[in-house]
């Protein structure tokens, strides 16, 4: 049991590959690797985590009062959100112009770059 | 490759990658274990530097200099959906359909969104003392403006929504927290150092730049998601190919035999 | 102000400068915008020079951000390390950066609306996340300007959004190094987990401080974290992006993907072995030996081979660029300080020789509107400096004297050792005989005109003839007067076929022909540039490629010439330079020596060094790189003289059908590439 | 043990969801789908402690990603039926 | 563990994750009624979990949730107005979905007030139940109402 979120993370990175590799739209390859970056968040935030302990945030507890989780795992995660809705944003604007200018965004249309 | 192919190399890496993690977990320290050396550091440095969400210390003062990677992340793929998704010489723009949103969505969304507008700024406000920051509240607020396009129609989103006054502030927000960082190293301290009086524990005006660099964040990206959302908008909605020639692989690229294929 | 407290300056004044470029961007004309771009480049490039020279002989400046230095070798800060490599792989990417400026000089003809910077303004943020990169002492902020890097260049390389196969390749890219990302992220987690530290030296640190525990975690953090570096590298099997990327890209971006951006892949693999697995906590060399000589000969060999194939001559450089990545990773296998050496001064001279390849591309697209060897066969008489150019270029990428790139393939040479030589000298050779072999066909009309069927029908793209170009007659005028040249083309011996009548003539007739090649072709042209893969056997062809510059231009920008000169004179001098190979060489001592960068960072001591012997040209050297100059110039005779164009050998097909363009298989790879990876480092 | 019973719930929820989007081949469908992810993640982050980053993957998942999807799918279709249109015509 | 967070825990798995399954599965319209009250749904074991772990600072995430979750759902109504609306619903559907959207938000929101401490905490709990219900009655509604109809 105390390996399971890294499990859980585990399998959302290979199931969002699994998502790439079959995705018949770019749309959903999109959200595919909306996915296997979820296992990102999933497992940093579970690395900080500690058992009865609360978030680092001292406005409405005194300091020193309880246990506190990693508030580092939480900023970087904070930092990967923030790039995995950018990186969507441009992957979708990318898809966008795919679709004007190949008239599809089913990849096993997109065939011209090969060889 | 073929599908079939294609599954085949999938499942072996995929079998693969699944191995090595498992592996990897099994000489993970437990879950919920309490060793963590260097949080345990960064609260008590948060708490030195008289920040009270320990997160927002490290964010903004610790690891600051992540979070100007970080923000160079959000204002370059900001503009560069701005330099993808802007009007092609073969386009050309047309004059927005109003839409006919029923009554009590309209209320609604008019009712709603200075509310969400004061939850944005409240979030950023107090992003060094309660859960939120910049970036949190900075995409509330954003969101908020897009009722009217919601709710009403994308004229009146357009009417108050001039992009070149937005871009300037991402740009300005983005300046800021640069130009923030360098004030220090002209004061003679170390890039994006803490120079400022640290203030009273638990207050508006404490954990010293801070705050400031978490207002220049919430400015940068408030205003970057209006631009990043009008480029969307405008596509989906006004941006029309002015004559027939849309898109150049016509016809014969997708007659040409699937030759990747056996 | 010192030295370490400069650094971050690096990095927050591109950055500066990009906003200000937006925030003016609806107001500036766009001359000023460009101006103040390459000014800002070029005084970046300055600040890094004399950062390197003040700090040559001095201990390493170490600079953390907000000031938040270790106590007792615990911090909780980033940490900026100006050391030899680090700091000189920063200046590199800005002198690159200010030449490709200069080079892109009204490049573009429709910046976006209201912000006639853009392209300067992403320009500059690539700069500030490579230097960011090579900069930071730090994994997580070394994975957050890899993101940047990415998302910069992927709007970088959709930058021509109207070419269909532009916003093709930019996504491919975008959804392959997003993915290397995440696996780096992982791996970075990993580590987090198992140490509880971010920054290189305190990773090192803590992995030293405990060896043999957690050998598992320790190996899959690595093979992890190196995913996403390898994928940014573009070694076998996580290429497929990179030709796709290349080949689209307009050709300043592409001068920059190829010149540096990828190379610091290989740079971020090499540090994080040896700031964090290189002690005794981390890996066994001989594993991290066998990984980097294993993934570098496949793709070495595998570059090479694509490359050989290749008629798109951007493909074709992009290719020429996979292999050279496979010679690093062969040079850095040695894991010594002699290896790092011979790869930095590889690296260095290839980044001055591939970008100026590159820079005539460009011109080629800008002329004649096609990259395609076959098509531009004998048309580019008229443009006789740039056919130097670029003839001078294939030398060089085949590692002739004195150029960097020949020092560098020697010492690494050396220091590899044993059979690796031949992949060496054969892979080099096969890459520069390409680009020779291209050279020769293209601007001084050697060999055999293509057959009809090669010749992608294309509509009237063609530049208005050039009456200003100073080329003139000259070499190059027997091919512009040869616009009856059915005769001439049966003088060559192929005769290949009769039948190639107006097509063949016309495009072979230069600019003077231009209107009769179009009228020509009129019937054909709706076939488009799909037409060549009519066999089933898919290639990427380089006709039919938009022209990138602006219409009015009415001959190749004098800046567009000198900036590809001055970069490939660049290329030469890094193998005349004694100085700099002496710099090199201490750079390269204190990047291997794991201890002294964890005494450096953590607790501010320097130790002195043991220098190894500054390199030199050897007469091995010399003669090996004369070598492979001379077969790879042989090979281009031989294919100019024997082989009919556009035939690709039958056992080659596999290979080449691997780059299918589809987004599912590129994934596929890339998970068995990590299973390969784990598989050798184990 | 009892402590952990909402992380592994939310746990859990991530998983199905994460799957889900997956599956969802439909990019339409997707999004609602992904929203829901979002929602999935930020109960677990709450769980685990971090309000902080449930509070931006809410501002991130709930409107923002959903409204980019959705506008292109719609210039998607609209291209697509374009396509559609001209190859008819010819 | 304490009775507010295992009510969390009840709410998270007998509501939420139904509706997590609604969202999953069966046509648009479907989806897009049970993504809307899954938001609920979250916010309010957001409310159990911070009074479950005596941290009032956490009800900022369903503050944020009432506030941005009905945005979401009309972004659907907006944009895909013509497919959600194809088909005219069954009135018990659209009765059943209004019940189920609005009823567990006093149920939670008023045992938490209860317990929590008078004061501006008190307020903020109330208002974003009274945004929750709001938001939630009125999405039900775009999302059920007769096709071409005022709503």
């Amino acid at each position: 049991m105390s390996v399971l979120p890294y499990l859980v993370a585990g399998w959302l990175f290979l199931v969002g590959c699994y998502g790439l590799t079959t995705s018949r739209n770019l749309i959903h390859a999109v959200g595919s690797l909306a996915v296997c970056q979820s296992a990102t968040y999933v497992l940093l935030l579970s690395i900080g985590y500690r058992r009865g302990g609360t978030a680092p945030v001292h406005s409405d507890i005194a300091p020193g009062s309880r246990p506190l989780v990693d508030p580092v795992v939480q900023a970087l995660t904070l930092t990967d959100v923030v790039v995995g809705a950018t990186v969507t944003a441009l992957l979708l604007a990318l898809v966008v112009q795919v679709s004007k200018r190949h008239g599809t965004v089913d990849p096993d249309e997109l065939r011209e770059l090969r060889g | 490759m073929s599908l079939r192919v294609r599954m085949w190399v999938l499942a072996v890496g995929g079998l693969g990658v699944a191995l090595l993690l498992a592996g990897a977990f099994t000489h993970m320290p437990d879950f919920g274990g309490t060793w963590h050396p260097y949080g345990t550091r960064a609260v008590a440095e948060a708490l030195r530097q008289h920040s009270a969400n320990a997160v927002a210390s490290v964010n903004f003062d610790q690891r600051a200099f992540d979070t100007m990677g970080e923000q160079a992340v959000f204002f370059g793929s900001v503009l560069g959906t701005v330099v993808v998704l802007r009007q092609a010489g073969d386009e050309h723009r047309t004059a927005p359909e109003p839409a006919f949103v029923s009554a009590p969505v309209r209320r609604y969304a008019l009712l709603v969104l200075p509310v969400t507008v004061l939850t944005g700024l409240y979030v950023i406000a107090h992003g060094h003392l309660s859960p939120g920051g910049g970036f949190q509240g900075g995409v509330v607020a954003a969101t908020a403006l897009h009722l009217l396009y919601i709710a009403i129609d994308y004229r009146a989103l357009q009417r108050v929504r001039s992009l070149t006054l937005f871009t300037l502030a991402d740009a300005a927000g983005e300046a800021g927290y640069l130009l923030a960082g360098l004030a220090a190293l002209v004061a003679g301290a170390a890039f994006l150092e803490n120079v400022l009086p640290l203030g009273t524990f638990n207050t508006l005006s404490s954990a010293g730049t801070v705050p400031v660099l978490n207002a220049a964040v919430g400015v940068e990206v408030a205003a970057g998601v209006v631009v990043l959302l009008a480029q969307f908008l405008d596509q989906a909605i006004v941006i029309e190919p002015a004559d027939g020639r849309g898109h150049r692989a016509d016809g014969a690229a997708r007659a040409a035999p699937e030759g990747g294929r056996p | 102000m010192t030295a370490a407290h400069a650094l971050p300056l690096l990095v927050a004044g591109p950055l500066l400068g990009a906003a200000l470029l937006v925030a003016t961007g609806r107001w500036l004309p766009r001359y000023v915008a460009e101006v103040f771009g390459t000014v800002l480049a070029a005084a970046t490039a300055a600040l890094a020079l004399v950062l390197l020279t003040v700090t040559a002989h001095r201990p390493t400046p170490v600079e953390w951000a907000g000031g938040w230095r270790p106590r007792q070798g615990a911090g909780v800060g980033i940490v900026l390390v100006g050391d030899g490599l680090g700091l000189g792989f920063a200046a590199l990417v800005s002198v690159l950066v200010a030449a490709v400026l200069v080079y892109s000089w009204r490049f573009f003809d429709d910046p976006p609306a209201h912000q006639a910077g853009a392209f300067p303004a992403l320009i500059l943020v690539f700069q500030a996340a490579m230097c960011g990169f090579t900069l930071t002492g730090d994994l997580f902020n070394a994975f957050v300007f890899f993101e940047l890097m990415g998302v910069v260049a992927y709007a970088l390389t959709g930058y021509r959004v109207e070419e269909a196969r532009a916003v093709q390749g930019a996504l491919t890219f975008g959804f392959l190094n997003s993915l290397g990302g995440y696996a780096t992220l992982l791996g970075i987690g990993l580590l987090y987990a198992h140490t509880g530290a971010l920054g290189l030296a305190p990773l090192g640190a803590a992995l030293d401080a405990a060896p043999h525990s957690a050998g598992m975690l320790v190996k899959a953090a690595f093979v992890l974290v190196a995913t996403g570096f390898l994928v940014k590298a573009a070694a076998f099997p996580f290429h497929f992006w990179l030709p796709d990327a290349h080949t689209v890209a307009p050709t300043p971006v592409c001068m920059l993907l190829s010149g540096v951006m990828v190379q610091l892949g290989v740079y971020g693999t090499a540090r994080l072995y040896f700031t964090v697995f290189a002690g005794p906590g981390g890996l066994p060399g001989t594993a991290v030996r066998r990984t980097l000589l294993v993934l570098g000969v496949l793709t070495a060999l595998a570059g090479a081979l694509l490359c050989w194939l290749q008629r798109h001559i951007k493909r074709l450089l992009a290719f020429s660029t996979v292999a050279h990545t496979g010679l690093f990773l062969v040079g850095l296998a040695s894991l010594t300080p002699e290896g790092v050496t011979g790869t930095a001064l590889y690296v260095l001279g290839h980044a001055g020789v591939k970008a100026a390849l590159f820079g005539c591309a460009g011109v080629l697209v800008d002329r004649f509107g096609s990259v395609d060897e076959q098509e531009l066969h004998g048309r580019g008489g008229e443009l006789r400096r740039v056919g130097v150019l670029f003839t001078v270029g294939g030398l060089a990428l085949a590692g002739l004297p004195p150029f960097g790139t020949g020092l560098g393939k020697a010492l690494s040479e050396e220091a590899a050792g044993g059979w690796a030589t031949v992949v060496f000298v054969l892979v080099s050779a096969a890459t520069g005989g390409a680009v020779l072999r291209v050279a020769g066909g293209v601007f001084l009309g050697l060999g055999a005109p293509p057959a009809e069927a090669d010749v992608p029908a294309r509509p009237a793209r063609e530049r208005p003839p050039d009456a200003t170009e100073p080329g003139g007659p000259g070499p190059g005028g027997a091919g512009v007067a040869r616009t009856d040249g059915t005769d001439a083309d049966g003088a060559r011996g192929t005769g290949a076929a009769e039948t190639a009548g107006a097509a063949g003539t016309g495009s072979a007739a230069g600019p003077a022909g231009a209107a009769g090649a179009g009228s020509a072709v009129g019937p054909a042209s709706g076939a488009g540039p799909a037409s060549a893969a009519g066999d089933g056997d898919a290639e990427t062809t380089g006709a039919d490629e938009p022209t990138e510059t602006q219409g009015r231009v009415t001959r190749a920008p004098d800046t567009m010439l000198a900036a590809t000169g001055a970069l490939l004179a660049g290329g030469l001098a890094v193998g005349c330079v004694p100085g700099l190979w002496a710099a090199v060489s201490r750079a390269a001592d204190s990047f291997t020596d794991h201890t002294g960068y964890l005494a450096t960072v953590l607790f501010a001591r320097a130790e002195p060094l043991p220098h190894s012997p500054v390199p030199q040209w050897t007469a091995t050297g010399v003669l090996l790189g004369l070598l492979s100059a001379a077969l790879g110039a042989g090979a281009a005779c031989v294919a100019l003289r024997t082989v009919p164009s556009g035939v690709r050998p039958r056992w080659s097909r596999p290979l080449r059908r691997l780059h299918s363009g589809h987004l599912g298989d590129y994934v596929a790879c890339a998970l068995a590439g990590v299973t390969l990876l784990a598989a050798l480092v184990w | 043990m009892a402590g952990e019973l909402p992380v592994m719930a939310a746990l859990l929820l991530v998983a199905v969801a994460g799957t889900a989007v997956v599956l969802a081949r439909d990019p339409v469908r997707q999004s609602a789908v992904l929203a829901g992810l979002g929602l999935s993640l930020a109960v677990l982050f709450a769980v685990l402690q971090a309000p902080d980053v449930a509070l931006s993957e809410l501002a991130v998942g709930t409107a923002f990603t959903p409204l980019m999807v959705l506008l292109s799918v719609r210039k998607v279709r609209h291209n697509a039926r374009r396509s559609e249109r001209r190859e008819e015509h010819e | 563990m304490n009775g507010w967070l295992a009510a969390a825990c009840a709410l998270l798995l007998a509501g939420f994750l139904p509706a997590l399954l609604g969202v999953c599965t069966g046509p648009l319209r479907r989806r897009v009624l049970a993504q809307n009250l899954a938001t609920v749904l979250a916010a309010l074991v957001m409310l159990l979990l911070a009074q479950g772990y005596q941290r009032p600072s956490y009800t900022d995430m369903a503050l944020v949730l009432a506030v941005l979750g009905p945005v979401g759902t009309l972004v659907y109504e907006r944009l895909l107005s013509d497919e959600l609306r194809a088909a005219r619903p069954r009135p018990r559907v659209t009765r059943a979905m209004t019940v189920l959207g609005v009823a567990p938000v006093p149920l939670v929101v008023i045992p938490v007030c209860a317990a929590a401490t008078w004061g501006r905490t008190t307020l903020k709990l109330l208002f974003i139940g009274g945004l929750l219900v709001a938001g939630s009655t009125l999405c039900t509604r775009a999302l059920t109402s007769p096709p071409g109809g005022e709503g």
